[in-house]
């Protein structure tokens, strides 16, 4: 297992490569630098001349990529060409927000969405299987931004039920929670659609199998044969799409980290961007594309867990 | 029916192919199957030669390989004096025109979306024998040989039955006018009835055409009714080989004989006695060592355990690869 | 065997794929919905009460009423108007670039999927590359790096979807080749060329096209949230997302700015998700009629 | 170890365990309604086997879905008759009692051993489940009884297996399971539709052999479903020939195979296959006509060498030869 | 503990050394942290209210050149960096005046020496006279004075950590989250009552917004925007404050580009504007329309300048005459700030009624600064507030050494060149009176070449609860923000 693991992630390393490379490529394409941000707008051009040689921007462009895969190699991201911090403490203390939003997502978008696809199997072509597919689309027309908002009015000013600012009291972890309720809501309903779909497709087939037949013919019940036989079957398909999802989340949880002010990863990437600080950019693209991996790895392991054909051989 | 002619048109020897598959979670291991582990039979012109054997023991595969679907790992095939595994790509599209294949499953060797003229008319476009206005009647003369009417020329596959798909694969591998054909369990996904419907077509055709076939089957009493001469094959090697009437009236290999009693006949009065034979059918992943039907024997002796038979004439026109036959 | 000849079918009434979808009712109500967005759109310069582009000082963020029906915004703009050239715009993002994704993405997958070996290792490496950018990160990317215009936002969504459908084209074909039929054409002499494009590509399509309706309408929200960002098409153009994204800056003053571009997307979801599920079922010779 | 209390019907009836009358069924194809299976009528005795053989497409499944009350829910129905399984009348009893009867006194073994058991579920799990079901065993004595239940059906190291996936099987194994599964709570009645035909001859020999003992071991009431002759000549007390969801003719295994008396039973003999011998592999001519275009009267009438007029009209299946228990659904061949 | 909750328009902060802080995030937190020698009075952005601050006292020389500052003894700097002497005094006006460090280098230009002639006292001698010297020690941009010795061992840390001698000092920054702020126990004038300010960063304004409606945070950054205004001046529990100063949104017309190196296009171009428009689209509360091309104020504005009408035919007969009677097409790289943007569709709007065609290029806002810098675009929207004196204004954006492309440049963007004189002479002018009418010429000159047409001026807004009391009355904030002092308390 472990061996797996290591493997895979040594097996990643030409592809954050590569991601790697294409950020450097494309950040320093884009027009604009940070002296902007470190000197303001009332500098002259001689000063910030001053400063990018400074900060290194005057150098070739090879000798920076250098610079730049060498200060990796040594598992260094180096430091912030805005603030100077060190990339690595800004990542740290986003991180766990990140992982916590991600994760509260995919609960909130399975636990919504699995019963809903079941439910639409179930009845197919009935008012609930209509009713479930466009409740399910609902999710992925409104923008974020414009959903998370509508949250933010009901549940957090009219009912005040959670707060509006999700990062407030992070020091106390019940409050922590429920600031992330609504931004949990908010992205998970992105993928609903997605994971009732397959669902729904995944169960139609699985309930015209064969071994759904054999398990009625033992006189079960319908809510067991259901779910305990043709259910099972259907995670499969279903890991696969959160797996895939994974991804779209982290970059997706931009307009949610936005919407309710909670740091963030995706935020982080926006603001370095924003910024130009080419360091803290490419450092987190080299994080989120390695949770990506990460998130892989996650996927193929539980693969292994939803389906014996694939532990045992 | 027709002599065996003195320089056989299919002539296979000692072909060789391993399957290797990369399985296990969360670190995959690489097991290796031999399909085929030296096999070698020829065919005749016009000849019919039977292959049988239980599934899994590399019947389809030989088809596959000689007709380069897939790459042989050693071996060779001789098909009317050229090398057929060497041939070069425009070689081999000659080759294919004289050898041609209906699949097991004849579902899922039609593409779904095509209209059967289309099916059948493509190969006759793509090979430069009609155009035009030309393919259509003939797709209908060749439906026609295997008994479709008209009226189908128009339809999808799916608007079949299992039969009526198979006399479509039938009549495709037909299109090019070939000289073999290789039948993989043509009748094996159907009915009775249907079964005869099909190798009856199959025995004109023969007859009408001077076809050679390698029939693909596990099942003796098919086999029995088609074929001249056949092969029997068990875990990717073959055991016995001899002309029909006499193997099944007296067959040596002890797996020959298995086969036998174990199909069952429609008379009561001599019902096959139902047996539990010993054992499973092992895995091809980790075939037995020696003598592959060891395992199963109820002749086994110690020899077969280590020393692997070979292949040996026992009487004219019929050999075995048992330590034990006569 | 003569004597065995089996009787003509019956002419049985058959149904041919456009019978069948339109007997399914899910299909047609999709495709009533798009098609009517698409003639909204097309019409927009006839249907459109005001000009999408009038500014009113004013009106600024009124309510709808029976003059402006969805309203006017912060410019005192008729947002019905803008709506419908929003449509323009918006749908046309959303169809060429998922178009360009899927042609680009399928052909990619097909040919490397059908041949394997070398060239398919490559094009995984790459796609596993391109997946490991957040999607919206590298639209984002993108935008910024040839700037805002029509071209470029088609090219930065195209560009997101390109590896998801190497990969689903890819998978297809290696499933599509463990079918007799691939073989069966090999055998037959058919050219590598014709048997991926005339028997395997039409054999996938029905998943293709679900997967495109799906993506056409993310492609339709990237434009918003790029918008959202600010790197959509540059006013005064109205699209979709920039109106919704006004909308986000007035949405306590004005809700209904943000209202009914959300709408519209929503109806377009629909209509491209049942478009898709529709044709997968009329396509599939064994669905229930 | 629970003892597994022995069906209470064993006692409470002492008539077939399976009793057929009448029984139509109807499959609904948009607004018409179309009879699969015609007004069957049968019953099977303790340790009797009564073998339904038949084209494809005849309705042999329907059949035995309709006495499993398994018939797909919106496609196909029960509009007639009456099914007795072990004194209870299945067709007027409520679901919820139909489904305490399933897997507990009828059991049913399905044709593809590699479908029909449920990939992502432990094999000992799925024997032992309806016995947690219907016996209200806990996992652990299910657990048990499972492991006794594989031994019985020969699985070797059968302890070692309950944990192991259907995958790890192979087909002659899996039908095994199959087989103990559906003998797990002692039914009395066991339906076994194409158990064999997707296996291979070595290995269909086995699983009848295993099913014949058993079946002498539990007293079962076996229907056997195949459209393989030999299989019926070799396992089967009775025999029931069905063409267009008629039963053309049903007579004792001895009887028919001496006598095939419908012109479709003997043109059904005729294009068997034999290993030895003579004959055989002479096809019916033309084919089973699909469910709208059924002729009127006589199914078969269309392929038959010997239709005549009154063919028209459906005869009714009565005795031929004398014999009260061969009976032929003919006007040409029937006693007169 | 009593906390202020305080929400901001930004992903993030920007800089907060205070000689480099120039974005509207940054100044208010600076003014919480930072003293200068003199300050100006809180609620208040106008030059007339300095005070005392570190320094208690000053003697002006008789020609106007040396300044000696008499510093308030035993003021502590934050942490353990000890007392404030003139030698901190000296090093950070240094600081400032040193372009590596600082970005208001260019205003101290004018300064000859500063020394420290004893620890409270500081000299500061000037190559020639300046009206607003005092602007340059007060608590605003370089005249922020930092601890030497902080500043020294922090090196680049400085920027997220600066000391000062403030009521506030920062404890706590979380990037693109927020800035913590507790009270300086040893604030010379006094130890704060609030204990604790919770600066965060809300980029989304309809998240700031209802954050502030459910109480979360007790004082918001406004939109400027009238609907804003109304809607929260109707919450009860709120008070909106729209203040001083003003910033100036200025279209800059690109004199080096055609069509608008024709000075009868860019007339066109003032003619065709609507500043009442404009301003009437932003609101009267917030937003009134320009007087000049430096905004109102200012020491040296013109507020009285003569600047084009909107009257569209001329418009239309000048671009006759410059030869485009179909009109013009104008490449405008535009950022995609909403607000800026939102501005320039309603310049856009207006201008296609005279045939001009504006069209836009929206980039980011990074590649907006590049880009304009580097003189692609036709025109260019920028709005600014600027240390209150005219010359500020016009040296940065209409002296021609400020010329885009040019080493010195700073934000002419028009290319503009026709009242470098009148700049240069009014800025060593001793004569108020005739530098005021220098300043005057210059503002005519420019305004008549039309390097750029001034559009409208906004004010800033800020909304508190009703339970905050800053202390003082919230009139002007130089710091573009509320300034928390020791006396600023919350219930
Ligand atoms: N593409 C492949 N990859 C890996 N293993 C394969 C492949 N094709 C066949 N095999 C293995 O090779 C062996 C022989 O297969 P083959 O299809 O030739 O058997 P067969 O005799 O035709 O069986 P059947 O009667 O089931 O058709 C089997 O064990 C099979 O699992
Ligand atoms: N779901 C269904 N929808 C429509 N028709 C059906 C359906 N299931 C079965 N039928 C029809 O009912 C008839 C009887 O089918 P049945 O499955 O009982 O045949 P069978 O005798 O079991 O055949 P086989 O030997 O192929 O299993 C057939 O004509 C079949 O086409
Ligand atoms: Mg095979
Ligand atoms: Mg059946």
């Amino acid at each position: 297992m472990l061996r797996f693991v290591i493997k895979r992630l040594l097996l990643a390393i030409p592809t954050l490569w590569a991601v790697l490379t294409t950020v450097f490529v494309l950040v320093r394409v884009v027009p604009g630098d940070p002296t902007i941000i470190i000197l303001g707008d009332q500098a002259s051009e001689a000063s910030r001349m001053e400063l990018r040689q400074r900060l290194g921007l005057g150098k070739s462009i090879l000798s920076q990529y250098f610079d730049f895969m060498g200060q990796i190699l040594h598992g260094d991201l180096g430091r912030s060409l805005a603030t100077n911090r060190p990339i690595v403490d800004d990542v740290l203390a986003v991180l766990p927000y990140t992982i916590e939003l991600t994760i509260a997502s995919l609960i909130v978008g399975t636990v919504i969405g699995i019963p809903l696809g079941v439910l639409a199997a179930e009845r197919r072509d009935g008012p609930a299987d209509w009713f479930a597919r466009i409740f399910s689309l609902a999710g992925v027309s409104f923008p974020a931004f414009v959903s998370g908002i509508l949250l933010l009015m009901v549940f957090s000013v009219q009912l005040r039920w959670f707060p509006v600012i999700s990062s407030a009291n992070a020091a106390d972890p019940l409050e922590r929670l429920r600031a992330l309720v609504l931004p949990s809501v908010n992205l998970g309903l992105l993928m609903v659609a997605y994971v009732t779909r397959v669902t729904r497709s995944g169960m139609l087939k699985a309930l015209g199998e064969d071994y759904v037949r054999t398990a009625r013919s033992k006189g079960l019940p319908y809510r067991i044969v259901v779910w305990r036989h043709a259910f099972r079957n259907v995670l499969v398909p279903i890991v696969t799409v959160v797996g895939l999802y994974l991804g779209v989340l982290i970059g997706n949880a931009v307009l949610t980290e936005i919407v309710f002010n909670r740091p963030g990863i995706g935020k982080l990437i926006v603001t370095a961007l924003n910024q130009r600080d080419y360091t803290l950019l490419q450092g987190l693209m080299v994080v989120s594309a390695f949770a990506i991996v990460v998130a892989n790895i996650l996927t193929d392991l539980t693969y292994g867990l939803v389906d014996p054909r694939v532990k045992t051989q | 029916m027709n002599a065996i002619p003195a320089t056989p048109l299919l002539d296979i020897r000692d072909l060789r192919k391993s399957f290797t598959s990369r399985r296990g979670w969360p670190i995959a291991r690489t097991s290796v199957v031999k399909a085929l582990d030296g096999v070698s039979f020829t065919v005749g012109a016009g000849e019919v030669v039977g292959v049988v054997g239980e599934s899994g023991c590399g019947k389809s595969t030989v088809a596959r390989v000689a007709l380069r679907l897939q790459e042989a790992d050693g071996g060779s095939v001789n098909f009317d004096g050229a090398d057929v595994l060497e041939a070069s790509k425009i070689d081999m599209r000659a080759i294919r025109r004289r050898m041609q294949m209906v699949f097991q499953d004849p579902s899922s060797s039609l593409d779904g979306r095509q209209r059967i003229v289309d099916a059948l008319g493509e190969p006759l476009r793509v090979h430069g024998l009609a155009s035009g206005a030309a393919v259509r009647p003939m797709v209908a003369r060749l439906l026609d040989e295997v008994g479709l009417p008209n009226s189908a020329l128009d339809r999808y596959p799916h608007e079949f039955s299992g039969g009526q798909r198979q006399r479509i694969g039938i009549a495709r591998a037909l299109a090019l006018g070939p000289d073999l054909i290789f039948a993989d369990e043509p009748v094996s996904a159907l009915d009775v009835s249907v079964q005869a419907q099909i190798l009856k077509l199959l025995e004109t055709l023969r007859a009408e055409r001077h076809l050679a076939f390698v029939f693909i089957s596990h099942d003796l009493g098919v086999v029995r009714y088609f074929c001249r001469r056949v092969v029997v094959m068990y875990l990717g090697r073959v055991v016995e080989t001899g002309p029909v009437p006499e193997i099944f009236v007296d067959p040596r290999h002890p797996y020959t004989r298995l086969l036998k009693v174990s199909s069952p006949e429609p008379d009561p009065t001599r019902a096959v006695a139902m047996t539990f034979q010993e054992g499973e059918p092992p895995s091809p992943v980790d075939p037995p060592k020696g003598c592959h039907f060891h395992p199963r024997c109820p002749l086994a002796i110690d020899r077969c355990r280590v020393e692997s038979p070979v292949l040996r004439d026992v009487a004219p026109g019929r050999s075995v690869a048992c330590h034990l036959a006569t | 065997m003569t004597a065995a000849a089996p009787p003509a079918p019956q002419p049985r009434r058959r149904l041919s794929v456009l019978g069948k979808a339109l007997r399914n009712v899910g299909l047609v109500l999709g495709a009533v919905i798009v098609v009517a967005m698409i003639a909204a759109a097309l019409g927009a310069p006839w249907i459109a009460p005001y000009d999408p582009d009038a500014q009113d000082v004013l009106l600024v963020l009124g309510t709808p009423d029976s003059v402006h029906w969805f309203g006017t915004d912060a410019f005192g703009r008729d947002v019905l108007s803008r709506v419908l050239w929003g449509a323009r715009v918006s749908l046309y993002v959303g169809f060429v670039a998922t178009a360009a994704g899927v042609v680009i993405g399928t052909v990619i997958g097909v040919i490397s999927g059908y041949y394997g070996g070398i060239v398919d290792r490559l094009v995984v490496a790459a796609t596993d590359v391109l997946l490991s950018f957040p999607q919206l990160i590298m639209g984002l990317l993108l935008v910024a790096v040839l700037g805002a215009s029509l071209t470029n936002l088609i090219i930065a969504i195209a560009v997101t979807a390109v590896p998801a459908f190497i990969r689903m084209a890819r998978g297809s074909t290696l499933a599509m080749r463990e079918r007799d039929f691939v073989d069966a054409c090999r055998s037959l002499g058919f050219s590598d060329f014709r048997i991926m494009f005339v028997h395997v590509l039409p054999n996938i399509l029905d998943e293709l096209v679900v997967m495109a309706s799906l993506w056409l309408a993310s492609a339709i929200r990237t434009e918003s949230t790029l918008a959202f960002i600010g790197l959509s098409v540059p006013p005064p153009t109205a699209t979709w997302g920039g109106i919704v994204r006004e909308g986000f800056d007035n949405l306590l003053d004005g809700p209904w700015l943000a209202l009914f571009p959300s709408l519209a997307i929503l109806a377009v979801m629909i209509g491209l998700n049942m478009i898709g599920d529709g044709l997968r079922d009329a396509s599939d010779p064994r669905a229930p009629q | 170890m629970t003892a597994i209390p022995a069906p209470a019907a064993t006692a409470a009836t002492d008539g077939p365990p399976l009793i057929v009358e009448h029984l139509t069924t109807s499959i609904h194809v948009g607004s018409d309604r179309h009879d699969v299976v015609r007004d069957i009528s049968f019953s099977i005795g303790p340790r009797e086997t009564l073998a339904l053989v038949g084209e494809s497409g005849c309705g042999k499944s329907m059949t035995a879905l309709s006495v499993m009350g398994l018939l797909p829910a919106g496609v196909a129905s029960v509009t007639a008759g009456r099914i007795v399984v072990d004194g209870v009348d299945m067709t007027a009893a409520a679901e919820a009692k139909r489904e305490s009867m399933r897997g507990d006194r009828i059991g049913m073994i399905f044709q593809e051993p590699m479908t029909s058991l449920n990939p992502v579920l432990p094999i000992g799990f799925q024997v032992g489940e309806a016995l947690m079901q219907h016996h209200g065993l806990t996992r652990k004595q299910a657990r048990a009884r499972a492991c006794e239940l594989l031994e019985r059906v020969r699985v070797p190291a059968a302890a070692d297996r309950l944990d192991a996936y259907p995958h790890q099987f192979s087909g002659g194994m899996r039908q095994r399971v199959m087989i103990a599964l559906a003998l797990a709570c002692r039914p009395r009645v066991l339906i076994a539709d194409e158990p064999t035909t997707a296996l291979d001859v070595t290995i269909q020999a086995q699983v009848l052999a295993l099913l014949a003992d058993l079946q002498e071991k539990e007293g079962l009431a076996v229907l056997l479903i195949t459209h393989n002759l030999g299989v019926v000549a070799s396992v089967a007390d009775r025999v029931m020939v069905m063409y267009g969801g008629d039963v053309v003719e049903s007579a004792p295994v001895a009887a028919f195979f001496a006598r095939p008396t419908h012109p479709y039973s003997s043109a059904l003999l005729a294009a068997m296959p034999r290993i030895e011998g003579e004959g055989g592999l002479q096809p019916i001519p033309g084919q089973v006509p699909t469910l709208t275009e059924m002729p009127v009267g006589c199914r078969f009438q269309s392929r038959c060498p010997l239709r005549i007029d009154r063919c028209a009209l459906l005869p009714p299946l009565a005795a031929v030869g004398g014999d009260p228990d061969h009976r032929v659904r003919c006007w040409v061949r029937m006693d007169t | 503990e009593t906390v202020l909750n305080i929400g901001m328009a930004a992903a993030d902060i920007g800089q907060i050394d205070p000689h480099r802080a120039t974005t509207t995030q940054d100044k208010p937190v600076v003014s919480w942290i930072f003293n200068g020698l003199v300050r100006f009075k809180p609620g208040s952005a106008s030059l007339e209210t300095l005070e005392p601050d570190l320094a208690t006292s000053w003697d002006k020389s008789a020609d106007g050149k040396t300044w000696i500052f008499h510093l308030r003894s035993g003021v502590k700097f934050h942490g353990d960096w000890g007392e404030m002497t003139a030698e901190d005094v000296v090093y950070s006006l240094k600081r400032a005046a040193d372009g590596k460090t600082s970005a208001f280098a260019p205003d101290y230009a004018v300064v000859e020496s500063i020394e420290a002639v004893d620890p409270v006292t500081v000299k500061i001698v000037l190559k020639k006279p300046i009206p607003a010297l005092l602007g340059l020690v007060a608590n605003y941009h370089g005249g922020n004075i930092v601890s030497k010795k902080a500043a020294e061992a922090l090196g680049a840390d400085f920027r997220t950590k600066p000391v000062g001698t403030g009521p506030f000092q920062i404890v706590e920054y979380k990037s693109n989250e927020s800035l913590t702020l507790i009270s300086n126990p040893n604030y010379f004038r006094g130890k704060p009552k609030i204990d604790k300010i919770v600066y965060r960063f809300i980029p989304a304004d309809a998240s700031r917004d209802l954050a502030f409606s459910s109480g979360e945070l007790d004082i918001v950054y406004g939109r400027q925007d009238q609907r804003w205004v109304e809607r929260f001046s109707k919450e009860p529990g709120t008070v909106v404050e729209v203040v001083k100063p003003s910033e100036l949104a200025t279209l800059y017309l690109n004199e080096g580009m055609k069509p608008l190196d024709d000075k009868r296009v860019r007339q066109a171009i003032a003619y065709a504007i609507d500043r009442p428009q404009i301003a009437g689209f932003k609101g009267a509360a917030t937003a009134v329309p320009a007087v000049s091309v430096v905004p109102t104020g200012y020491l040296g504005t013109d507020e009285k300048a003569k600047l084009f009408p909107n009257d569209i035919a001329k418009a239309k007969a000048l671009l006759t005459e410059a030869g485009y009677p179909n009109g013009v097409a104008i490449k405008v790289i535009q950022t995609s700030l909403p607000t800026m943007l939102n501005s320039m569709q309603i310049v856009q709007s207006q201008l296609k009624k005279a045939g001009i065609d504006l069209q836009f290029e929206v980039v980011d806002h990074q590649s907006f600064h590049s880009q304009i810098r580097k003189d692609l675009s036709g025109a260019v929207y920028y709005s600014a507030a600027r240390f209150p004196v005219a010359d500020v204004y016009l040296r940065q954006f209409f002296h021609s050494d400020s010329i885009v492309g040019k080493p010195t440049a700073v934000t002419n963007f028009s290319h503009c060149a026709v009242a470098d004189a009148e700049i240069d002479a009014a800025a060593i002018e001793g004569d108020a009176a005739k530098q005021k009418e220098l300043w005057k010429t210059a503002q005519a000159k420019i305004i008549e070449d039309v390097c750029a047409v001034p559009l409208f001026e906004q004010l800033q807004v800020w909304a508190r609860k009703t339970t905050v009391d800053y202390g003082y009355t919230f009139e002007g904030a130089i710091h573009l923000g509320p300034v928390i002092t020791e006396a600023t308390t919350k219930k």
